[in-house]
């Protein structure tokens, strides 16, 4: 029953699928993109399975006290923060309120951590959660000068969502990225020695690239640098790109038909 | 452990540390530097400068702020010189924190519009952009592959309401424009695999004219497309940026970041050398022991 | 093999050098230019037939060209399509406007209504407010027109009046008009059936001189105005104009003609070859495995490797790392992965070692988790499975490779497998593995990222071999099988290429379009 | 930039610095970043995949008819109750019992994955490309536009090359057959011309990555040390250059106390730096 069930469903929209893309009628049309939308809707209901999993390992790394268990605190405040943010804009110019529910929210979150992560007394915290429930519940329902917006995408452009997003998210994303500047280095250095043949072959079409717009080296090698460096990416380049699309593409091919036949189960977990 | 075992294993740390100083010393001094153009990025350029006055080039801009660095000096080249020769311009974000970053993008070229300019000895004078008429911004969906194939049959089937909330078809520029066959061309713009969708289930499915303006990492791997004609042309991050920037005269980010990339090469191939020197050096002295040894 | 490619390409060598003139392509023709003409000559032989390989709702219109278009008086400037119209379609476009109206109010009323309530609150209990408050309301329009906030508090109390008594009246209206709309768009077929009663010739498009073929595809959506149904009978006129559109031949008729969406796309059929014969392959050497024939597999270093990391991570008692990538759950290069997880997650519940397998997206978490507790029960250890081994981390690309290079350091795992789709991230990754000291197996089929990982790590499984992973470290026979049947795909398309080529050195295209896929 | 902006300006530069001291070491101020991005990202793509996904698809188009159904149940399209109950199931993974009903929506989403990959990618990756090798050599131009170029890349010996290369690295790909003979010389240059495509392609890159880090000094260096002593500025007060020279002290300090550790360090017992 667990095991058959999924394996016929799998070979059934799979060998429908397949045959779906040579029948261009409206019908097969009308129902490839209601398909698509249950993967699309069946992706956000699993959303919340996946912040339920993030909840429950943070709180488990808390309640254990593994290595860096208190950063555990700023990523699940972090997390609702972000949802506030998210749900909430200011009809006016004024903030009310708004910060004292964000704080009285985040202690709720906190104390509900405290009583689940705590082994002994939870009674004291689950009080203390109930209390700032109340004063956050109260705020959000009198306080006017901001207001819930669940169906409409106002809180997109609300302030405290945008700030966090544009100060917050993309420096750090920006950051993270640009450590690949320090680490392209480093991985040249270390990886580039010319072991062996094709060692040698990686090392030299990449140096060439690497110095194909060297207006300094242009006296020496004339436009022959930018010249071969275009050959390099167009022509190996080119052969092996084509070569590894196809390769990958028959890849495809084969590990689909192997999961829609049953000939490959491990995806479902039978090794 | 002589000078060439040393040359070896160097800390990366010492690596990281070199290259930041050089960098910023690149970063401060400031004087200009050639820049080569190839005929991929030509391409694009004559493409748009030949299209006439009120046809609608698509730009889907699919990046984040993580590659903003090497895409936004495309965006803004391309963007501006659309405007510049009063071409309408039609804008998708299909990266998941692509569109506030966009928006925000289109907000700074608007700004610039306001004063007159001389591009390769043409004037343009200065122009009021307006939402809705020079260019609709219709925001982000998830799952790049299956908008792409519904913008297909029509832009309002994903697209009911553009980024700001206003209807679609309250805005004039939409008035007949319904999907790819109404449009001059798109040009892609993205850090992110949305381009695969572009060339396999947007051109590869409907045909249009397609360019594409990806990151430096993934420009090799669009050659093919470019070979077998799927694509007519590609800017190959900051310097595909430089090159577009040199080729409108228009100068901006990439040709003055061109400085410090010329720094930040010339440290990488000094450590590769040494590195070998090194390797070199400890293999002869192993095969002098072991000539010894025997 | 070598030398008859040389003597190939020498001999094709000579044979062009001596002949290929180039053919000078045909003198293009002046504009017309003539005073009043007479009405040119009309299109002749105009047919119209259901576009092919379509989801219908398409008619193209083919013709020969007027006489008078490229030679003769040279006067054709354009043609222009017509379609007849029933009456019917004036009623339907009508009701679809009415009720996208109606849907605008009331999407305005439900946006502006809570904006005005609330700024007519803030202005009651302090009228300062006014500038401060977003809202709009009807304005006299002379230009020196001061807004108050009396006139403010007055207009808001009429606009929120009349939004919330006429609201519900449009609203209960768009029902039945809908329903009106519906039974007008039945009736459109057997309307068009009784051409000519009762209709009208409507301008469809132009096409320019030298064109001989109109496409008139509408859309399948109902609510389109472009829309017309299948399976209708349908009638045309196309036209030869001149400079002056007042001077036009006659028109010629075709119809009448159904449109209707064909159940095969005949231009894909290269594909669906490709497939079915991928398809057979497949079941013959899965078979011919089950019988037990004995399949060479060429040693693929970086599965090797697998084995020997997983050892090593049992010595040294470290946790083993194991990153599915950035793809989601549907795509084919997770689906590899999670097959090498299984077979991995096998091989730790035996030796013991603890796995981490820190997940990008929530489906991909779910599978991950049911393929190691389904590992953990087949090793016989369904106990040793802990909950939190497989986890989600945040579907945001820098922040979950922030927070695995964090683990990275802090847990320093003795082996990192990384299967699956990566972007920029794999660097990143790859280097801060190399940084905690532990064993590094990647494979993936992003061909931009392959560069990186052959730098960073030990071991690395280009393309299709990731594709190939599963039935190496599985060994299972049939698994085996599917990848003899990918070689002989792979050699069938080499001998095609091959061929294909030659025949195009002889100029014989005829096989090549064999393989063309035509949309 | 007015005050608060500022401020939000200055805490991304706080954090761009903290993620850049990850290449020293794994330290307390990069796990605060590291931490606080995991939970603000997860929380944004929640927030969006809400406002952009859920509602225009599911529940604002509801609006329509004048009266609003609650997300899915609404009588005008009853055959989206489907999907609904395939996204509760997924639901029954809060529970361990109950966990393995969730293999069915899953077996559907991958069944669904796996079916459209199959002739989508054989038609993109393997029929497009085969069209595209099987084109005519310009064996007029074979050796290269203007006399003998071998660095022309649309060159006939190109176009050769690029075929020839193309299938000796299929053939490397070969898994059932042994590299050896005509195969393996095959494959030894198909790999050779991999390593030679890796090697552009990784050389190329190496400019895209030195952008990014370009970008990050543009935003210290324009938005947040000139804006720091920007005195025209209209609402520019002491509390600029303060909190410019805070966050240069914080650093200052944890520099000094990293090597005064490191230092001590050294003369106990000369271990090198925790590579």
């Amino acid at each position: 029953m667990k095991q058959q069930i999924p394996r016929i469903l799998v070979f059934i929209f799979g060998i429908f699928l397949i045959f779906q893309f040579f029948v261009p009628h409206e019908s097969s049309e009308w129902v490839f993109e209601y398909l698509l939308d249950w993967n699309i809707i069946i992706g956000v209901f699993a959303l919340a399975v996946g912040i339920w999993s993030l909840f429950k390992v943070h709180v488990e790394k808390i309640r254990t006290h593994k290595v860096g268990w208190q950063y555990s605190y700023i990523t699940l405040g972090a997390l609702l923060s972000m949802l506030i943010f998210g749900f909430t804009s200011r009809n006016g110019d004024e903030w009310g309120w708004f910060f004292v529910f964000w704080l009285s929210a985040v202690m709720v979150l906190l104390m509900i951590i405290q009583a689940m992560a705590a082994k002994g007394n939870t009674l004291m915290s689950v009080i203390l959660a109930g209390a700032f429930a109340v004063i956050a519940v109260i705020i959000g329902a009198a306080d006017n000068a901001w207001a819930f917006h669940f169906q409409t995408a106002e809180p997109l452009q609300a302030t405290m969502f945008r700030r966090s997003f544009d100060f917050v998210l993309i420096s750090i994303h920006a950051t993270m990225f640009s450590l690949l500047a320090f680490f392209i280095a480093s991985a040249a250095y270390r990886a580039f020695r010319a072991r062996n043949v094709m060692a040698t072959l990686l090392l030299l079409s990449a140096l060439i690239v690497m110095s194909r717009f060297n207006p300094y080296l242009e006296p020496i090698f004339g436009e022959y640098l930018a010249r071969t460096s275009n050959w390099l990416m167009n022509v190996p380049n080119l052969a092996a790109q084509r070569a590894i699309v196809m390769g990958v593409g028959l890849g495809i091919v084969a590990t689909a038909l192997k999961v829609i036949l049953g000939i490959e189960r491990g995806y479902m977990g039978k090794g | 452990m002589n000078i060439f075992d040393r040359l070896m294993q160097i800390d990366r740390r010492w690596v990281f540390l070199f290259l930041v100083i050089l960098c910023v010393i690149a970063y401060v001094a400031d004087f200009q530097i050639p820049i080569l153009i190839e005929p991929e990025v030509e391409s694009i350029f004559t493409f748009i400068d030949t299209l006439p006055k009120g046809s609608v080039v698509f730009i889907p801009m699919d990046y984040d702020p993580g590659s903003m660095a090497e895409l936004h000096p495309m965006t803004y080249a391309i963007v501006e010189q659309c405007w510049r020769k009063e071409i309408k311009v039609l804008i998708t974000a299909l990266s998941q924190n692509g569109p506030g970053m966009a928006d925000q993008a289109l907000r700074d070229i608007a700004d610039s519009m306001l004063v007159p300019k001389t591009y390769n000895g043409v004037s343009y004078p200065a122009r009021e952009v307006v939402n809705g008429v020079d260019y609709v911004f219709l925001g982000y969906k998830p799952y790049p592959a299956l908008v792409i194939l519904a913008m297909g049959q029509d832009f309002r089937l994903p697209f009911p309401l553009d980024y700001y909330g206003t209807p679609v078809d309250s805005l004039p520029m939409m008035r007949g424009l319904h999907n790819y066959n109404d449009l001059a061309c798109a040009i892609n713009i993205s850090g992110t695999n949305a381009t695969d969708y572009w060339i396999s289930y947007g051109q590869g499915r409907f045909g249009f004219p397609l360019a594409i303006g990806v990151t430096g990492v993934s420009t090799a791997q669009y050659y093919p497309y470019l070979g077998s004609g799927q694509i007519f042309g590609i800017m190959g991050g900051m310097l595909g940026g430089a090159e577009y920037e040199e080729l409108a005269d228009n100068p901006g980010n990439a040709k003055d970041a061109m400085r410090v990339q010329l720094f930040a090469h010339l440290v990488i191939i000094a450590f590769v050398i040494m590195g070998n020197i090194g390797f070199f050096a400890t293999v002869r002295k192993r095969k002098r022991q072991q000539r010894e040894g025997r | 093999m070598r030398d008859v490619l040389k003597l190939v390409t020498v001999l094709v060598l000579c044979a062009w050098a001596t002949g290929a003139a180039q053919v000078e392509p045909p003198v293009g023709d002046s504009l017309p230019t003539a005073p009043a003409p007479p009405p040119p000559a009309p299109v002749t032989n105009l047919q119209a037939q259901d576009t092919e390989n379509d989801h219908g709702h398409s008619i193209t219109l083919t013709w020969d060209l007027s006489a008078d278009d490229g030679a003769g008086q040279r006067s054709v400037v354009m043609y222009e399509v017509f379609r007849w119209f029933p009456h019917q379609m004036d009623v339907v476009d009508s009701l679809r406007d009415a009720i996208s109206t109606a849907q605008e109010n009331v999407r305005a009323f439900r946006s502006d209504l809570p904006r005005a309530e609330h700024a007519l609150r803030e202005l009651k209990d302090d009228p300062g407010k006014l500038d401060r408050l977003r809202f709009s309301v009807a304005r006299p329009d002379d230009a020196a027109f001061v807004l108050t906030a009396e006139y403010a508090v007055r207009a808001l109390e009429d606009t929120i009046a009349a939004m919330t008594e006429q609201g519900p009246i449009i609203a209960s209206r768009i029902g039945p008009m809908k329903d009106q709309f519906y039974r007008a768009l039945d009736q459109l077929r057997e309307v068009h059936a009784r051409f000519p009663e009762n209709g009208g010739w409507r301008l469809l498009g132009q096409v320019g001189f030298g064109i001989n073929r109109y496409e008139n595809s509408g859309s399948k959506e109902k609510t389109a105005p472009d829309f017309y149904p299948d399976y209708t009978d349908l009638y045309y006129r196309v036209e030869a104009v001149t400079a002056d559109p007042s001077v036009r031949s006659e028109a010629a008729q075709a119809g009448p003609v159904q449109s209707k969406g064909q159940w095969f796309h005949t231009g894909k059929k290269p594909v669906l070859l490709f497939v079915l014969i991928f398809f057979v392959l497949t079941v013959v050497f899965v078979r011919l495995a089950k019988k037990g024939t004995d399949l060479y597999v060429r040693p693929l270093s970086g599965i090797e490797a697998v084995d020997d990391a997983i050892g090593r991570a049992t010595e040294m008692g470290r946790p083993i790392l194991y990153i599915l990538g950035l793809g989601t759950a549907d795509q084919v290069a997770t689906i590899a992965s999670f097959n090498v997880l299984s077979r991995v997650a096998k091989r730790v519940a035996e030796y013991q070692t603890p796995i981490i397998v820190p997940c990008y997206e929530p489906i991909v978490m779910a599978v991950a988790q049911e393929v190691v507790k389904s590992a953990y029960l087949d090793a016989g250890r369904p106990d040793d499975y802990k909950e939190e081994s497989v986890f989600y981390v945040t579907y945001y690309q820098f922040a979950y490779v922030a927070a695995v290079n964090g683990i990275m350091l802090r847990e320093k795992p003795a082996t990192n497998i990384y299967m699956g789709k990566f972007f920029a991230e794999s660097l990143l990754l790859a280097e801060t593995g190399s940084l905690a000291g532990s064993i590094q197996i990647a494979g993936t089929d992003e061909i931009a990222q392959i560069p990186f990982f052959i730098v960073a790590c030990d071991y690395t499984l280009i393309g299709e071999e990731l594709y190939a992973a599963s039935a190496y470290l599985g060994r299972e026979p049939i698994l085996l099988g599917s990848l003899k049947a990918q070689d002989w795909a792979k050699a069938g398309i080499i001998m095609i290429a091959l061929v294909g080529m030659i025949s195009m050195i002889f100029n014989w295209p005829a096989f090549a379009e064999l393989f063309q896929v035509v949309d | 930039m007015d005050f608060a902006t500022f401020l939000w300006t200055t805490f991304g530069a706080f954090l761009t610095l903290a993620t850049f001291s990850f290449l020293y070491k794994d330290n307390p101020f990069y796990k605060f970043a590291e931490h606080l991005f995991v939970g603000l990202s997860a929380g944004y793509f929640t927030i969006i995949l809400w406002h952009n996904g859920l509602i225009p698809k599911l529940m604002f188009q509801r609006l329509d008819d004048g009266s609003s159904y609650f997300l899915w149940l609404d009588s005008s399209r009853p055959w989206y109750l489907i999907p609904a109950l395939l996204g509760i199931m997924m639901w029954t993974r809060f529970s361990k019992k109950y966990s393995w009903i969730s293999r069915w929506p899953l077996a559907m989403y991958i069944g669904i994955g796996a079916g459209a990959a199959v002739p989508l990618e054989m038609r993109a990756r393997v029929n497009e490309q085969l069209s595209a090798m099987m084109r005519d050599i310009d064996w007029t131009y074979f050796f290269g536009h203007g006399g003998f170029n071998f660095l022309d890349t649309t060159s006939g010996l190109s176009q050769l090359i690029v075929f020839i290369g193309a299938l000796c690295a299929l053939m490397y790909f070969f898994f059932s057959t042994p590299h050896t003979g005509l195969v393996g010389g095959m494959a030894r240059f198909g790999i050779w011309i991999l390593m030679i495509g890796f090697g552009a392609s990784f050389g190329f890159t190496v400019m895209a990555r030195i952008s990014l880090f370009i970008n990050r000094m543009q935003f210290l260096d324009q938005q947040w040390i000139q804006s720091a002593h920007d005195t025209t500025n209209p609402n520019y007060h002491w509390g600029y250059p303060l909190l410019f020279y805070l966050l240069i002290l914080v650093v200052v300090v944890y520099i000094v106390r990293e090597i005064v550790v490191h230092a001590g360090k050294k003369n106990t017992a000369s271990t090198g730096p925790v590579s």
